[in-house]
């Protein structure tokens, strides 16, 4: 009965065990605390939502729980899922860009 | 429908560019110049690595699969573009829930199948390898399944969680719910929940199925938890809390994303988990309180009025347009009431009017002006104020003493010079914008209103501050006509 | 003929595949790049040769690779190898460590 | 020796706290009051790593493995305690190419196992898959072949590389060796290398033996490359090809680390890349030119001298020490000539004695004075100069016009004024200490010298410029004995 097995639908091979996990975790914790270090407190309204945008990336793995779900009740868990990421990953873009088209300096302002 | 086995490496490919454009574009924030570029860039990866993820082997209900992202998108793009600026924050703590929900969801997904496999095993103990070994699927290990349940923890209380956050924000719930015993019910509520979990946890990795009672239980008491660990925060310090439950649904994605071997999303969700923690941090610590008394501190409101020797001096608003022509500088200091007055384009409208006199304008801004990190100056930028004239704090306070007039509209908290003066006070030690020590000072507010900390401000009752009573929006009308009553 | 095998001394299972590469090469080099945007100018020196050293970790590939050698080729190599990589890593710890040393503020050298 | 199975988590978990250790290192590096602890720690990782290595299952060859890593630690020990501080630059090269020889043979012995796994299997055209399956060995996959190769050759241009950089900095090899189509005969070198490694590479992915000449043809002409490339590079420009190096090895350790399947050498390596490279681009930078301008533009001597209006005005040392003695600021310039007269302690002891009457004294150091960037930096912190009295060129330079007297010992190039005015000058566009606006300067050289630019120095000539000849030693002596004199 393989729709028994875990979700495997990202890959077969290659499997990322703890120690490569915690790398990966700990390289990406050190990368995204460095980078958001340097944004200026003009920016943090804007950071604040862009970063929410990015965990939108969760859909791919709402996706994926749902393209494997089976039974009635992980389907709708699974569309769930969809739909909330979804809304996730469309509004957090949607106002993180609106916030940043406003952004202009006196040179650009005084173009328009 | 089977694909030729190179497209998953097609797939791989497009995770990791998405992944490293999600990167990028976070860099690219630290300058206003460069930062839309970067959202587009990464919008670009997101659009690619969702639209690949349809070329997944194996992947069945499609249709609604299609159905639900198009709806989830078209609902949210609507509201995002249609809600006021001032919204903002509502709008991110909504979006933010749903990832967090999403995440959650996710995991109890995995974790229902996870249990599902033991269905054709019967539950002896000791556990049989035998049979277990007879089942073609491969249990999660340990790890996977501690981080699932991680996962779905984190992702639940930041769903829950944010939505009372929005909903206060939005101004559905005013008040906050403090009952007797509260943290006492919250902990145990919180300590429930972990322990279905460990219980559940333990018998997976013996190789059992977990009771359904404990995992549904567990889920309910997650949700649970997030509602009641958000009621009693105040409405304005919401936006701490979002900052949090920001980073909590950026774990819960990156833990989900292990068990589901994604590493687009495992560095996604880390990079949003550590960006989360530090801005949460810089928040706390610009409000000059720690995070936990945020969480658990019931501030705000109440507040014990302290009396001000002095009086409040009224100004009319022709005077006080006369006062700002005729100086060399000023500086206009917004606070929250500008946000509510929704009073921004009026104020650029005034000072381009100063700026074609001559008069020297600058914006200054304190960090935590406003209910969000920068919220002043999304509201400046979208009222079209170039970037250039908006200062720092830091940049500006030394140069306090050389402005002539110094124009606070709706600020109050971070103008409080008792915040220097007065040990007793709550925001005593907040670093301020050191408006007193200008020539002269304008306050626009409404009347005796208090600001967010709730306390008297001295700065009200000084010798060179007069006040300019009103609604912020209707008061920077006032200042506009008296500026063009001067020229005839 | 199992000594003919590449050289697998450091882990038998959890093999790192190539996107698994990528990414940990990826985001290291982000962290890397972040970290050392931010030394000041007047710590150049010592940041050069402490990333010298910090490459010194090739003494324990050094170490592996001569563990394995079994032609008499193999472990002259290897022990070339591991020669240079513990005069890297030596030389590089004192040499940075002795730089550092020195760097004091006022304050500290009022002390003394 | 076989070794309980939990001990293989015991060393994954130490090169993971290693790697950790390094990375946090490198950012304590960002102050110089948390620096030193910075190194400690990571030093401590290092030592760890290298410790539990011994434990992992299976290691032969166990006698001169510890043999050689204490000879090499012992030596490398005891030569960078015992060098001088103005030999840094070379150590630093010195032990960088040894890193890189470790790489390139790590790697050449992966590639001498993969190719003796063939000897067991007749080599026929097409490849028999029966016969590469009957091989217990896991040949090494495509992509670790092709990274194989590439860190041995990077390492090995990084070897000998720096083995050249270090022999001209050590003085051994002062002149610059060119020849006619040089640049012709080293792109065909490395071109030959390249091509070796590519045939071979094929050759190898085809399931074949690479052919030994091959191999050791590729290997031999890599290490030739990086002396021909570093031949003709002058002196000057060595720290700039010695931060490559160091990048180079980085890449190097990071590919080998990927070969052997271990993390901590990838993430180690590829952080000291990226470190290596951002550095060597800030170095350029600084210097106004690109790296191929430092690489292939034989840079520096010779000089077409252009003639200046004006004399250099000689002041000698006791009447320099007056004037300094009732200067209300004065700013003390050091440069190359510093480093090469070893005047550090003494012109500390005189800016000691300055401050002793009342003056107020900083160092102003340009980011390429010397010959590394921070070079001045660490020569001062030698002296002990406490690191606050430094000011960087942005810092210093809108306030050289309050500043009574300059005071330029061994710095000509980064006080040039042709810099800004000279459009053919060979620095033309390098951001240059502002010296020439003080009120006075006074310049410590031996003569009529010129700098590494190779060219004339307009300060020299200036109104308010006077010159005390002498080698920088022996100039502070006097200046020295000049102040001690004033008081009796
Ligand atoms: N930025 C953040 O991230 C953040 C997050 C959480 C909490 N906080 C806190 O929020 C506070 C921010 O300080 P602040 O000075 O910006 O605001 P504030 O202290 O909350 O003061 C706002 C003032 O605006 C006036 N006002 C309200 N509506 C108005 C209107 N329509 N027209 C004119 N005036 C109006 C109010 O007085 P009247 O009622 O008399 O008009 C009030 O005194 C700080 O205490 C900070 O710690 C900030
Ligand atoms: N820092 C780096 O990373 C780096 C790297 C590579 C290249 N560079 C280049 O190096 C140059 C550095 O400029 P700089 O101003 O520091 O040095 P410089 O331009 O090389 O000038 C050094 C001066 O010191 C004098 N001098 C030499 N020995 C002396 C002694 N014993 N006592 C007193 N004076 C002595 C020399 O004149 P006399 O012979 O008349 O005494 C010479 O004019 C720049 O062109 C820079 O681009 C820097």
């Amino acid at each position: 009965m393989p729709y028994d097995a875990p979700i495997r639908g990202f890959r077969g091979d290659g499997m990322i065990t703890g120690f490569l996990a915690l790398y990966i975790f700990m390289l990406a914790a050190f990368t995204g605390y460095e980078i958001i270090a340097r944004v200026p407190v003009i920016l943090h309204t804007p950071l604040m939502s862009g970063s929410n945008f990015v965990h939108g990336i969760v859909l791919v793995g709402a996706m994926v729980a749902l393209g494997h779900a089976t039974t009635p009740a992980e389907i709708a868990i699974g569309v769930i899922a969809v739909l909330l990421a979804a809304g996730n990953v469309a509004g957090g873009y949607v106002v993180t860009e609106r916030m940043l088209e406003m952004f202009k300096s006196s040179k650009q302002s005084d173009k328009q | 429908m089977t694909l030729p086995s190179y497209m998953s490496t097609v797939v791989d490919a497009v995770y990791f560019i998405a992944a490293v454009l999600f990167i990028w574009g976070l860099k690219r924030m630290s300058s206003p110049r460069t930062a839309r570029r970067g959202i587009v860039w990464a919008g670009a990866g997101m659009a690619a690595a969702i639209m690949v993820t349809f070329l997944l082997p194996g992947l069945n209900n499609l249709g609604p699969m299609a159905i639900a992202i198009v709806v989830g998108v078209a609902l949210s793009w609507w509201v995002g573009r249609r809600v006021a600026m001032t919204a903002m924050p509502q709008m991110v703590a909504l979006f933010n829930g749903m990832g967090g929900g999403a995440a959650a969801a996710i995991g109890a997904v995995e974790l229902i199948r996870f249990n599902r496999a033991f269905i054709a095993i019967p539950d002896t103990y000791p556990i049989r390898p035998e049979a277990w070994a007879a089942q073609t699927a491969v249990p999660l290990s340990a790890v996977e399944l501690a981080l699932a349940f991680l996962g779905v923890l984190i992702g639940a209380v930041s769903f829950t969680g944010s939505l009372i956050a929005f909903a206060k924000l939005q101004g559905w719930m005013d008040r906050r719910f403090v009952f007797p015993l509260q943290r006492f019910v919250n902990l145990a509520i919180f300590v429930i929940a972990v322990a279905c979990a460990i219980i559940a946890l333990i018998a997976g990795i013996e190789g059992h199925a977990f009771a359904w009672s404990l995992l549904i239980g567990f889920i309910l008491l997650a949700l649970v938890f997030g509602i009641a660990m958000t009621l009693p925060i105040g409405g304005a310090d919401m936006p701490v809390v979002i900052s949090m439950y920001n980073a909590f649904t950026g774990l819960a994605v990156a833990f989900e994303g292990f068990v589901l071997q994604n590493e687009a999303m495992i560095i996604a969700g880390m990079v949003v988990g550590a960006a989360g923690t530090l801005l949460t941090q810089l928040m706390a610590k610009a409000m000059n309180r720690s995070l936990a008394n945020v969480l658990f501190g019931n501030f705000g409101g109440g507040g014990e009025a302290q009396e001000i020797a002095g009086a409040m001096k009224p100004i009319d608003a022709s005077d006080a347009a006369v006062m700002m022509a005729y100086a060399e500088r000023v500086a206009i200091v917004p606070g929250y009431g500008m946000a509510v007055a929704q009073a921004q384009h009026k104020i650029w409208e005034f000072a381009k009017l100063l700026i074609d006199r001559g008069v020297k304008v600058k914006f200054a801004i304190h960090p935590v002006a406003g209910r969000m990190p920068g919220h002043m100056n999304v509201l400046l930028a979208e009222a079209g104020v170039p970037y250039d004239l908006i200062a720092d704090m830091d940049d500006i306070n030394p140069e306090f003493s050389n402005i002539d007039v110094a124009l606070v509209i709706g600020a109050n908290d971070v103008v409080n010079p008792m915040a220097k003066t007065d040990p007793n006070s709550p925001i005593y030690g907040m670093p301020i914008l050191d408006v007193a020590s200008c020539k002269n000072v304008i306050v626009i507010k409404r009347g005796k209103g208090k600001g967010f900390a709730g306390i008297e401000n001295a700065l009200f009752y000084a010798d060179n501050t007069r006040m300019l009573y009103g609604d912020g929006q209707a008061a920077a009308n006032e200042l506009i006509q008296g500026l063009k009553a001067l020229d005839g």
